[in-house]
């Protein structure tokens, strides 16, 4: 396995900034993301780091700075174009399509490796059918590796929180992408969960994928992560190695005002 | 046998207009399955209606030609209505459509080189119930297809949410401007078929009525599935009927406390595949239940 | 509630065309249903909702009178009777398709009867035509409808009565300016309008201007205030009722106190009754009119109507009534069993309505010809009484 | 220039009527988000009652007007808690709205046609003030004068309602999430209680004096404003009371010019071309801020 802290930078921000209605959200915050690495992306509340990925899929456009994937300036790009280089993501409150089975979102998540045209899928051609079953078993594997292989026929929104998100995460793995960012993935779960998603982080980044991993457990963060931004009211705190962030006064002060209580950081996990 | 033949002579009309409704009600749903809600379907049924009604008239072509002349013809309309209107948020959208289907009527009424204008336009040919029904199948067929293909997948995904699916590189503009396409061939469609029945055209014939029977019908058949706007056709466009058996003298009213009650407790539709899944999974989840307990 | 949960049940499209036909089926006519020897239905497409509803009800009763009156005298003969069945179409075209074709679809059906407005007579004469059906038009006056022998109309074209009037008021009134107001969106007084104005034309009137107007139109002030603007000697009004008293109305309350001619849109009772004085002295051009139709029919009409209505008939009941005595004159004069086709044979063979309450009523290529029309106007009282300018 | 006067004030009475109904109109979309195609009935209803009050009691002109609002604002509320509340309860949103609100269009228009037997009614002239009036050099009708002011007193007084009162913020919090409004102590209920009530009672007062003004109290006097009074609400901006008013008053002056003018056939041509053309430009309208789309 390639040293993550050495490979080569896949996501740049650059001086960006973004406000709404005269609220700075992003603050000149410059930061990157090395491919094949955990990044974990932390901050308080309100900090900005749902903004961030916003920011990064096309869903908001930064007012000023850059943001480069892969060498592609993605600022002015819309979101289907930025999903086509190769990043996919999940949302903080799930957000899977009502009235779609688990396997039917997956699906729709490799809507972009769909392999025909809309026109040839139309008309059922062979080749049509033969692409549409193979896209239909990649869905099931992907259920699969998230653990939800049985449930594929079922409601999306009858499943239970923790399902659901397996198979959203499931859904943005459909497209194939090169960076995945998890935003919050494991809100709402227990411990064991979580560290069940947890490992299924490191099993991707394992088969060769780099994700950003947007989180309030701690714990998680510093087993999980390679490496770590940490931003509050949309600024630069800290970077770099996790434990040397959490360590870090301005962020102790951040997370808890000024008491330095490596305890209450132990309560968090 | 026989009373097949007597339901069909009394009510073969009814059945013509309620397949003229359908492809009205499909017209919407096309829209209405990328999340779009438009009028247009009038303005494109006008554009069909009336180009067909003048070729076959003044070019003498035949009706199957006209027809597909229609089809062209409202598809260009609708790719010149999504170009303007794609850039509008749904509600905003919504209203732009209305006030399209206003400024239809004004100009069919001032431009009678094209629409005959007041006095109306005599359409020389009938077209067989017949031919209208293969077309209908074959347009539901298409929409059968559409639906399970991968247009339907992403255009269920833009409906329930367009910023997700973006993100999923499904574009939803593009989807619903492929939408926008198919909603005017078959509202052009549906408008040549309703010209080919009532063989009279006036400014009146597409208008706010026909927005009205097509938005209903695709709402009260389900406009979750590419049934329900058929279905929704059928039952919109026999409820006058039945209602006149029933109760002659208040059938308007009537109509609309059916239409009422549908809405209030089946908001989602006659056809509602979501329905149709909950209740499988409630079952199965009893059975299970069952299952544990014995 | 038991209709909706079945279904809430039926959703699959199968057992829901079940039901759908079930339904429509239980509603088709059927023929087993009794009837009176020599008993024969007229199927008539009623107007009694929608934006005519007005003048559609009164079409609806004249027709009702003349049918009891035909019972009641055995009028035909051989002991034949008549029975009305009513569809109502709201004004729309495919309703009204849909109600023909039920009627032609009942066999006790011999003759039937539709419309008020031209595009919906046009939708449904083909209807009628290719069943080979009598088609008797009441109300839509678009020129070329008949088509003999099956579809023949009762209305009087614009034209004949318009022109009438229009040379009375240049004889009597001498204007050298006129505007017009008229219905753009109804064919019928775009007819009614250009007759009037090329005899105002040939005379040297001239057209000082024309006001469109829609059909659902509500306010006139400003149209009104247009029309004073054009300083004329005479307002000519070609448009529907509502709007034709609406104009009427704003002129005279804006303060115009030059001459206005209207059409018979203004003639019913309940138009005098809502818009009252400013209608005094307008004239209008009227085929029937309670108060000044005088033959011996018209007078028994007008009783018959009062007893069994309390209201006086207007002009649209006089053609529903009618449409149901040209109807029988058929009837009458054929021997032995009618067919619909003998019937529109007999129908198309007619050349005067035997039975009418406008002193004369030829048929000419199977459009009725009226030989006399009226100039009335609505008196202080709230009568109408001949027109006299001074 | 006396016509151009003459027929200034003409517009600006017409357009007023249009404003009038637009306020209704719009309160109902930007606060409830309801499409309401049944509005215009409620203008009908309004004016038809105020018509048999007058008829059959002999009530006085300003009680025929206020029996006439309370009519349409009633008649709002029952529309909404039998129609909409059970959708709310759904969140079947803007469609389902719709299409129920079609159902009551057609329910309340034939019942409409039952009560004035089909015809069209008008106010006895004794019945209302039906005088010209001297304004300057031009005579204006009183009605004109009343519906002017009418406008203006309801557009200054809605206005002051939704900004600076407390009940008026709570309509603009429902408007906005009827969760966060739940949330943050205001009754959502009542809100929406009051937002139908005095939606149906403008659309109403704008459907009694256009009744009266225009000789035509039937079924089909709310149909022409529903389509004006729209196109009042897009062009002014959807919660702006201000832009309503104003693009109302436009209208109408507009309609009525280009009638004049330029052509009576394209009048409401040029009337729904400048609506489309102002969704596609401007479509927050004139003074419209924020957009419908509630993420």
């Amino acid at each position: 396995m390639p040293d993550p802290a050495a490979s080569r930078i896949l996501l740049e921000f650059d001086d960006v900034v973004k406000s709404f209605g005269g609220v700075v959200a992003v603050d000149h915050l410059s930061a990157h993301v090395r491919q094949g690495s955990v990044h974990g992306l932390i901050g308080p509340n309100g900090a900005g780091k749902t903004t961030m990925i916003n920011l990064i899929t096309g869903l908001f456009h930064p007012d000023s700075g850059t943001i480069s994937f892969d060498g592609k300036h993605l600022e002015a790009m819309a979101p289907h174009q930025i999903a086509a280089l190769g990043i996919s993501r999940t949302y903080q409150n799930v957000r899977l399509f009502s009235g779609m089975t688990a396997l039917e979102q997956v699906m729709t998540g490799c809507y972009l490796q769909r392999g025909v045209s809309l026109w040839a899928s139309f008309l059922g051609t062979g080749n049509a059918r033969r692409q549409w079953a193979k896209t239909r078993d990649h869905a099931m594997s992907l259920l699969k590796r998230v653990g939800m292989a049985d449930r594929a026929d079922e409601l999306a929104e009858t499943l239970s929180y923790g399902e659901q998100r397996r198979v959203e995460i499931a859904r943005a793995l459909g497209s194939d992408p090169k960076l995945l960012l998890l935003d919050e993935p494991t809100a709402g779960m227990n411990t064991q969960e979580a560290s069940s998603v947890g490992r299924l982080v490191h099993e991707l980044r394992d088969s060769g994928l780099t994700i950003l991993l947007v989180e309030h457990n701690m714990g998680l963060v510093t087993e999980f992560c390679s490496s770590c931004t940490v931003i509050n009211f949309g600024r630069l705190l800290a970077e770099g190695d996790p434990r040397t962030c959490i360590a870090n006064p301005q962020v102790q002060e951040a997370y808890f005002g000024r008491q330095n209580d490596a305890e209450r950081i132990q309560a968090l996990r | 046998m026989d009373a097949l033949l007597d339901f069909w002579a009394a009510y073969g009309s009814t059945v013509v207009f309620a397949m003229i409704n359908a492809f009205f009600a499909l017209s919407t749903y096309a829209v209405l399955s990328t999340g779009v809600l438009s009028f247009t379907t009038v303005v494109f049924a006008a554009v069909g209606g009336f180009l067909a009604a003048q070729t076959v008239g003044h070019l003498q072509i035949s009706i199957h030609l006209s027809f597909l002349l229609a089809a062209i013809g409202g598809g260009l309309a609708a790719a010149v209505v999504a170009v303007a209107f794609l850039k509008l948020d749904s509600h905003w959208m919504a209203l732009a459509s209305l006030a399209l289907v206003l400024i239809t009527r004004v100009v069919s009424l001032n431009a009678p080189i094209l629409t005959g204008g007041v006095n109306g336009l005599v359409v020389p040919l009938r077209v067989d119930p017949i031919e209208v029904a293969i077309l209908l199948a074959v347009v539901t067929f298409a929409f059968y297809r559409l639906h399970n293909s991968w247009y339907g997948l992403a255009s269920r995904a833009v409906r329930e949410d367009p910023a997700v699916a973006s993100t999923m590189g499904i574009p939803p503009r593009r989807i619903q401007f492929v939408a926008f396409v198919i909603s005017g061939v078959v509202g052009g469609i549906g408008g040549a078929a309703l010209a080919f029945t009532l063989q009279f055209l006036s400014p009146e014939t597409y208008f706010i009525g026909i927005a009205f029977t097509m938005i209903a019908s695709a709402v009260l058949g389900g406009s979750f599935h590419w049934f329900g706007p058929v279905v929704g056709a059928f039952v919109f466009t026999a409820l006058p009927v039945m209602m006149q058996a029933f109760v002659p003298q208040i059938e308007d009213v009537a109509k609309g406390v059916a239409l009422l009650l549908i809405m209030i407790f089946m908001p989602r539709g006659l056809i509602d595949p979501r329905a149709v899944r909950l209740r499988r999974a409630a079952r199965l989840r009893h059975k299970q239940e069952r299952a544990v307990n014995a | 509630m038991t209709l909706l949960n079945m279904l809430a049940h039926c959703v699959r499209p199968a057992g829901l065309a079940a039901v759908i036909a079930g339904v429509a089926f239980s509603a088709a006519p059927s023929r087993a249903e009794g009837l009176a020897p020599g008993e024969y239905q007229i199927g008539f497409v009623t107007e009694n909702t929608g934006p005519l509803a007005a003048a559609g009800v009164s079409y609806y009763h004249g027709a009702q009178l003349a049918i009891d009156e035909i019972n009641q005298s055995a009028w035909i003969g051989k002991g034949d009777t008549l029975k009305m069945v009513e569809k109502e179409s709201g004004s729309d075209a495919a309703r009204a398709v849909q109600a023909v074709s039920q009627f032609i679809a009942d066999r006790n059906v011999i003759a039937t009867s539709c419309c008020i407005l031209s595009p919906v007579a046009g939708a449904v004469r083909p209807v009628a035509v290719n069943a080979k059906i009598p088609l008797v038009i009441y109300g839509a006056t678009r020129p070329g409808l008949p088509q003999l022998p099956y579809v023949t109309s009762v209305v009087g074209l614009p034209g004949p009565q318009e022109v009438k009037m229009t040379k009375t008021i240049i004889e009597k009134l001498h204007p050298k300016t006129v505007a017009y107001f008229v219905n753009a969106d109804n064919e019928a007084f775009q007819g009614r309008f250009k007759a009037a104005q090329k005899v105002m034309e040939d005379a040297g009137v001239k057209t000082a201007g024309v006001i469109s107007i829609l059909g659902s139109d509500t306010d006139f002030t400003a149209p009104a205030t247009q029309a004073m603007g054009t300083n004329p000697d005479l307002i000519m009004v070609w448009t529907t009722q509502t709007p034709a008293g609406g104009i009427i109305a704003a002129l005279r309350n804006r303060g115009y106190k030059g001459p206005i001619s209207a059409n018979d849109v203004i003639a019913p009772p309940p138009m005098f009754k809502k818009i009252g004085e400013p209608l005094v002295g307008v004239p209008f051009p009227v085929l029937f009119s309670a108060e000044l139709s005088d033959t011996p029919e018209a007078k028994a009409f007008i009783e018959a109507y009062q007893k069994r209505f309390s209201a006086l008939p207007d002009a649209y009941a006089a053609q529903g009534y009618t449409m149901v005595y040209y109807v029988a004159q058929g009837l009458k004069s054929l021997d032995g069993k009618p067919t619909r086709e003998s019937l529109a044979e007999a129908m198309a063979k007619i050349t005067e309505i035997d039975h009418n309450v406008y002193g004369g009523l030829p048929m000419k290529d199977g459009q009725a010809e009226f030989a006399k029309s009226l100039i009335g106007a609505w008196s202080k009282e709230g009568k109408v009484v001949r027109w006299d300018p001074k | 220039m006396h016509l151009f006067l003459e027929q200034f004030v003409n517009g600006w009475a017409l357009g007023s009527l249009y404003a009038l109904f637009g306020i209704g109109f719009g309160l109902v979309f930007s606060t409830l988000g309801i499409l309401n195609a049944a509005h215009g009935t409620y203008a009908s209803w309004a004016a038809i009652v105020g018509y048999y009050a007058v008829v059959w009691l002999n009530v006085p002109f300003p009680v025929a007007i206020a029996v006439g609002v309370l009519a349409g604002g009633v008649l709002a509320i029952v529309v909404d808690q039998i129609g909409f509340q059970p959708l709310r309860a759904k969140k079947a949103g803007l469609l389902g709205a719709l299409i129920t609100s079609i159902a009551f269009w057609i329910i309340l228009d034939s019942l409409a046609g039952f009560a004035t037997q089909q015809q069209s009614l008008a106010f006895p002239a004794s019945t209302y003030p039906n005088r010209m009036v001297a304004v300057g050099p031009v005579m204006v009708p009183q009605m004109q004068i009343i519906t002017i002011l009418a406008l203006i007193i309801c557009a200054v007084g809605i206005y002051l309602l939704i900004q600076k009162t407390r009940i008026g913020a709570a309509m603009r919090a429902v408007g906005w999430n009827e969760v966060a409004a739940g949330l943050g102590g205001v009754n959502a209920r009542v809100v929406i209680l009051l937002t139908a009530f005095l939606a149906g009672a403008t659309s109403g007062l704008a459907g009694v004096l256009g009744g009266i003004a225009t000789s035509n109290v039937s079924f089909t006097l709310g149909e022409g404003l529903l389509l004006k009074g729209f196109a009042a609400v897009v062009v002014g901006g959807f919660d702006d009371v201000r832009g309503t008013a104003i693009a109302g008053i436009c209208l109408g002056i507009i309609e009525v010019f280009v009638g004049q003018y330029v052509s009576t056939a394209m009048r409401d041509g040029v009337t729904y071309a400048l609506l489309l053309l102002f969704l596609i430009l401007r479509p927050r309208g004139l003074f419209g801020s924020t957009s419908f789309l509630r993420a």
